[in-house]
């Protein structure tokens, strides 16, 4: 179902793709800039720029002091004024320091003003646990964001959909989140030279089933299709669907597929509690698919508490394949 | 009388012509008349929520913008109205947004603490104390890279020198040499904390050494005083000398906002500063220096009486939003 | 219900009623201190700390200058080594600036160290929309704070209520988050005198019925019971839920009448995605009671915009009374 | 030779006894030591996660610290190992923290960068930067209105002086007359961006003025200098004449992290550096007045050695958390 399967494509790495969908997006356009901690000489902390500066130079490739807020809000004000930034955050969990500029201005300023600005600003927040960085490098706060109207809220899978989206974000009009999971960076896999899109918005299909609907967000759609692969075996057939985008929902694709299975699982990172499943299991037990479900929608979510530190309590805090397995036998048992 | 000896001809009158000194003035009355007219609007419950006037601070709303084209900008406060006139804005549809009409600046979406002028390159007052002084530096650095060759002078309250923001909006600047007037109008407030109590030093410009930045206090009351130091940043900017940070020392005399019961501060410091009106100090300088006659400030303040009237009765008759539009002008581009 | 429905109550507005328990709080324990902007003379923006100053002075009720970020730490440090401080923002929208301390110190800490520290900080966060004030200062973010383990989030919808549960989150030795509606500020309604608690993560039935369950949080509850009593008319008995506190969720008193009614309605005012109903919604579609559900679960929550200016609009972008009605009336329709 | 007649005696000399002074000693190696051990254990494999080192910057930590008791507070950053080392901490229960064992100080929840010891006054390493700011003014102000007679030193570095938090929490102190001091680590580096480029002021130090607080600036590679300043201002402190701030300039050989490549600084940068070790140089400045003599710091050296061995083996022998307690201690008081 890949949009660009066709096309000549190279094995990248999850962090390459979106470096190269940087590249791109420099090469083609002078508003373009990047704005970060660390994201010039450095690389980025997670080595996503690379090394974009000694092509782009300094004044396109900005390194920032140590101010979230601030940094945001000259990213904000620049998109307002003819420029396209992209802008680093560290890690997602820095993010605390600027919902103000996030929240209250970039995604508030074009309703506010009756529509006489766009705000095409686009964010990059490494997100998500499994690196040891311990309760305030591993959370996954891609909701809050979920919650807010006039913001796009965007979680790449696959090294192809990370520069789609994020060339996708790039030309969009609207401030883009795009949230990228640190554990995907070194993830592999096939990527189309220059410029393409993967639509914002739209859901993917990563695999067809009929016995239960399984959507999955970011790196817990390569969990969900390991288990899927696993239960296969004992004959269930999952669908599974790979969200992409959190705001706004790809209703249709999540409707049609539950219609389909009468069965639903939501698997998420985040913590359980008000995490993306949340809106996903609601938005299905008010749809028309309602009147299909044969059990009870089931989520896995993160557990009810801070990221640990110790690898193995790190590893005890978010969904694992055997928790989707588990959770997926029992949710079919009873389909007799 | 004042002294008309070449040496002591005030800044502003060898700096401008007859005609734009004359326009400043009218500005100020504009500014005057328009809070009157919006407080008496208030009172006729034809405004909803609340607002914040600037009665007494005309001034250094019309002096810090004189020196500014339309390609230049602005960003502004809660208690912006002064600058919106100042920067040229058309007081029919500042007070169409006040009476949440879909001719208002922001469509009646974003009431007084939102107007904006984007064309005439007011990016709007904000609602977040703080919150314009990164979008000012982001403006500022559009304006770098994309040569527009434009200054933006960002507005902000005593109180909001206190902000995170503050600190790391100024530090951007001054590292990357940014076109951007900091224009804190000390009113000796933030709500009802005094400036004595809320901040450190004594004078906000002392904070200017924290940036290596050309920092002034200035009487904000004296339209020369303020124009004068205003030119001398825009200068700077320009040349590529980077920021400034300018404190205009004034006052406001009505209370903080409408819910305001002034029980922190007394009755005799309001009627000091009341005798100090920045409009009577200009018309006396205009007419000092023979820009105008007998008769002509009446005239001015008449013209601008004429044209709040005109402005308010345009507002009454403009229509309201349609309901069914609430949602609209969220995103520039509603997702696939 | 009212547990304390039975000791002499006299009549107190919400804000009142808040005023009381600080006064309580004061009076009583020497660690209990008050900051926030403009909470001394001014009263508070609400007028909610009132004339507390004059009885326990500047070093108790301590004004902060216009620092979110910094005031909210320090009442976290402050309560890390010995103070109980009662932390009040202007504006719940504020706390966007502040989410750094919140989420990352205030929530964690105690986790992060392995439950060597506790941290008893009660914040408060005027919330909601109605007052004209327009974005940025109508929000409703309390879904936020409910996704983040290690804080408690309670949204008191009675003078009542807003006395118990700030009281019992002074006796609590985890920081919790208060959510007050800004227009119940004025509501009246019994309040006992003296020291009394509401249980945190208490949901308390308001009217019992047998047709439908209505689940409501904050200013919502009273216009559910409105429609409930309409509806009553038609024949309808809805039990209605005031849900008080959303993090932890009172599961059992929700399932309990779910299990009871078959349809489930929740009616909040933040935006509608990810708001707290979605929660709900998700809560019981993955529980047992799934198996009694007759109808699809409906959510009526706030429009997928920010908060508009003009008035109409304002009320357009929140459930009323008659879309309560109506979305019950649509819901039981079916029913035979 | 070093010049010993009585005015050259520095402050450290004749200020501690002979016993504190070979006490500080000990400490300055036993932090060299256990940050080497660290490293070791890093590449053992014994280590999850990333880890801040601080070789080289002993002399700081140890002479901020020499003149505070156990009941005075200290927060401290993410290169925190020295500071809670000097604050007293044991080493064997630091590396059980660091190998995410039940026996670390944080029961292996929180890893290097939370590593606290609340009993001995350590609040806290922090992993945002910036973060222990405001929490150490609430400690200060915790001290005062309790009548604790306890100082607070807050440890940060020169990127986080670029953070609002910086500008917010210093506001607060001075404003306040708080008991706390703000000791900047001035390394020349936050992460890769080297003060010049971020920080619109040559010292940090310089930042005093905008606050109205005692500044200085002190080579932070000089045992007695170090301690001479925090003395001064822990004197000024417990005066009641409120905060200050000093600037430690010293150097950190290593990375910032295990994953820094260190292309922002040359080799010979590094170099001139480790030749300004404050190791030897406190070595020297102890023979030079007597207070060790030949052979007493090869001995104080080598029982560091041991210490830390000893450390070591505690911590890999502790055993690890259980995975059912994962949710454990995210609440003091779980809910109703
Ligand atoms: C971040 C934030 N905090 C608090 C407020 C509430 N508030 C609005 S205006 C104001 C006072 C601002 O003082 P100052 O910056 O001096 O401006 P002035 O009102 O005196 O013009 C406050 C506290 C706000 N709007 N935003
Ligand atoms: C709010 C925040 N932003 C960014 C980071 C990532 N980060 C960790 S340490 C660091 C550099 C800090 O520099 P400095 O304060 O000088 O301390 P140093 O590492 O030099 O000791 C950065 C950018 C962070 N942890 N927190
Ligand atoms: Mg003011
Ligand atoms: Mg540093």
């Amino acid at each position: 179902m890949n949009v660009a399967a066709d096309i000549e494509a190279r094995e990248l790495s999850y962090a390459e793709a979106i470096r190269e969908a940087m590249d791109v997006a420099l090469a083609s356009d002078e508003r373009v800039i990047l704005m970060g901690e660390d994201i010039g000489v450095y690389g980025g902390a997670f080595q996503v720029t690379g090394d974009l500066i000694d092509t782009y130079g300094p004044d396109r490739v900005i390194d920032t002091p140590i101010s979230e807020l601030g940094g945001a809000g000259v990213a904000v004000g620049a998109a307002l004024t003819g420029l396209r930034p992209i802008f680093e955050f560290q890690f997602s969990d820095f993010a605390t320091l600027a919902m103000e500029q996030i929240v209250n201005q970039a995604a508030k300023v074009r309703y506010m003003l009756g529509g006489a600005v766009s705000v095409p600003v686009v964010m990059r927040f490494p997100a998500g646990s499994g690196t040891g960085a311990a309760a305030q490098h591993s959370q996954s706060l891609e909701a809050w964001f979920a919650h807010v109207p006039g913001l796009k809220v965007v979680q790449p899978s696959t090294p192809h959909d990370a520069k789609g989206l994020l060339l996708a974000a790039l030309e969009d009009p609207d401030p883009v989140m795009i949230f990228e999971h640190k554990l995907l960076y070194k993830m592999r896999g096939a990527v189309p030279e220059g410029h393409y899109t993967v639509p914002i918005g739209k859901a993917e299909i990563r695999r067809e089933g009929v016995d239960v609907s399984i959507v999955a967000t970011s790196i817990m759609v390569h969990k969900v299709l390991e288990a899927a692969e696993m239960l296969a075996g004992e004959g269930i057939e999952a669908e599974v669907i790979d969200l992409r985008t959190v705001r706004p929902l790809d209703r249709e694709t999540v409707l049609a597929s539950v219609r389909k299975t009468s069965r639903l699982v939501c698997v998420y990172e985040a913590v359980k509690t008000l995490g993306i499943g949340a809106e996903i299991s609601a938005m299905v037990a008010e749809s028309d698919a309602f009147d299909y479900l044969d059990a009870p929608i089931v989520r896995l979510g993160g557990a009810e508490c801070p990221i640990p530190y110790n690898p193995e309590l790190e590893k005890a805090a978010v969904p694992q394949v055997e928790d989707i397995i588990e959770a997926v036998r029992a949710q079919v048992k009873g389909r007799l | 009388m004042a002294d008309t000896s070449p040496d002591n001809i005030p800044f502003a009158i060898s700096a401008y012509t007859p005609e734009r000194l004359r326009g400043a003035l009218r500005q100020m009355y504009l500014i005057r008349k328009f809070e009157e007219g919006a407080e008496d609007s208030y009172t006729r419950g034809l405004i909803h929520g609340t607002m914040h006037l600037s009665i007494g601070q005309e001034a250094s709303a019309v002096g810090a913008c004189i020196g500014l084209s339309e390609t230049d900008k602005i960003t502004s406060t809660h208690r912006g109205h002064g600058h919106s006139i100042a920067k040229g804005a058309d007081v029919g549809r500042m007070f169409a947004e006040f009476f949440g009409k879909e001719t208002g600046y922001c469509k009646g979406r974003g009431g007084s603490m939102h107007i904006a002028d984007v064309g005439k390159g007011n990016l709007g007052a904000n609602g977040i104390v703080g919150g314009g002084l990164p979008i000012a530096v982001g403006a500022a650095l559009s304006a770098k890279r994309l040569e527009t060759g434009a200054v933006t002078v960002c507005f902000f309250g005593d109180g909001a020198n206190n902000e995170g923001a503050f600190h790391e909006a100024l530090n951007m600047a001054a590292i990357w040499k940014l076109p951007v007037i900091f224009l804190c109008e000390n009113n000796k407030y933030g709500m009802s904390m005094s400036t004595d109590r809320s901040t450190a030093v004594a004078s906000i410009a002392d904070r200017a050494v924290a940036y290596a930045m050309a920092g002034a206090s200035v009487d904000g009351n004296d339209f020369s005083a303020v124009s004068e130091a205003s030119e001398a940043a825009i200068a700077r900017a320009r040349a590529g000398e980077g920021p400034s940070l300018i404190e205009a020392v004034t006052y406001r005399w009505r209370g903080h906002s409408k819910s305001d019961r002034n029980r922190y501060r007394s009755k005799e410091e309001i009627a000091e500063w009341m005798a100090c009106d920045p409009i009577p100090r200009m018309v006396q300088m205009l007419s000092d220096h023979g820009i105008i006659g007998a008769g002509d400030a009446a005239r001015i303040e008449a013209e601008a009486e004429a044209e709040i009237v005109q402005g308010i009765a345009f507002a009454k008759e403009s229509p309201a939003p349609a309901l069914s539009d609430v949602t609209r002008d969220v995103y520039t581009k509603p997702a696939a």
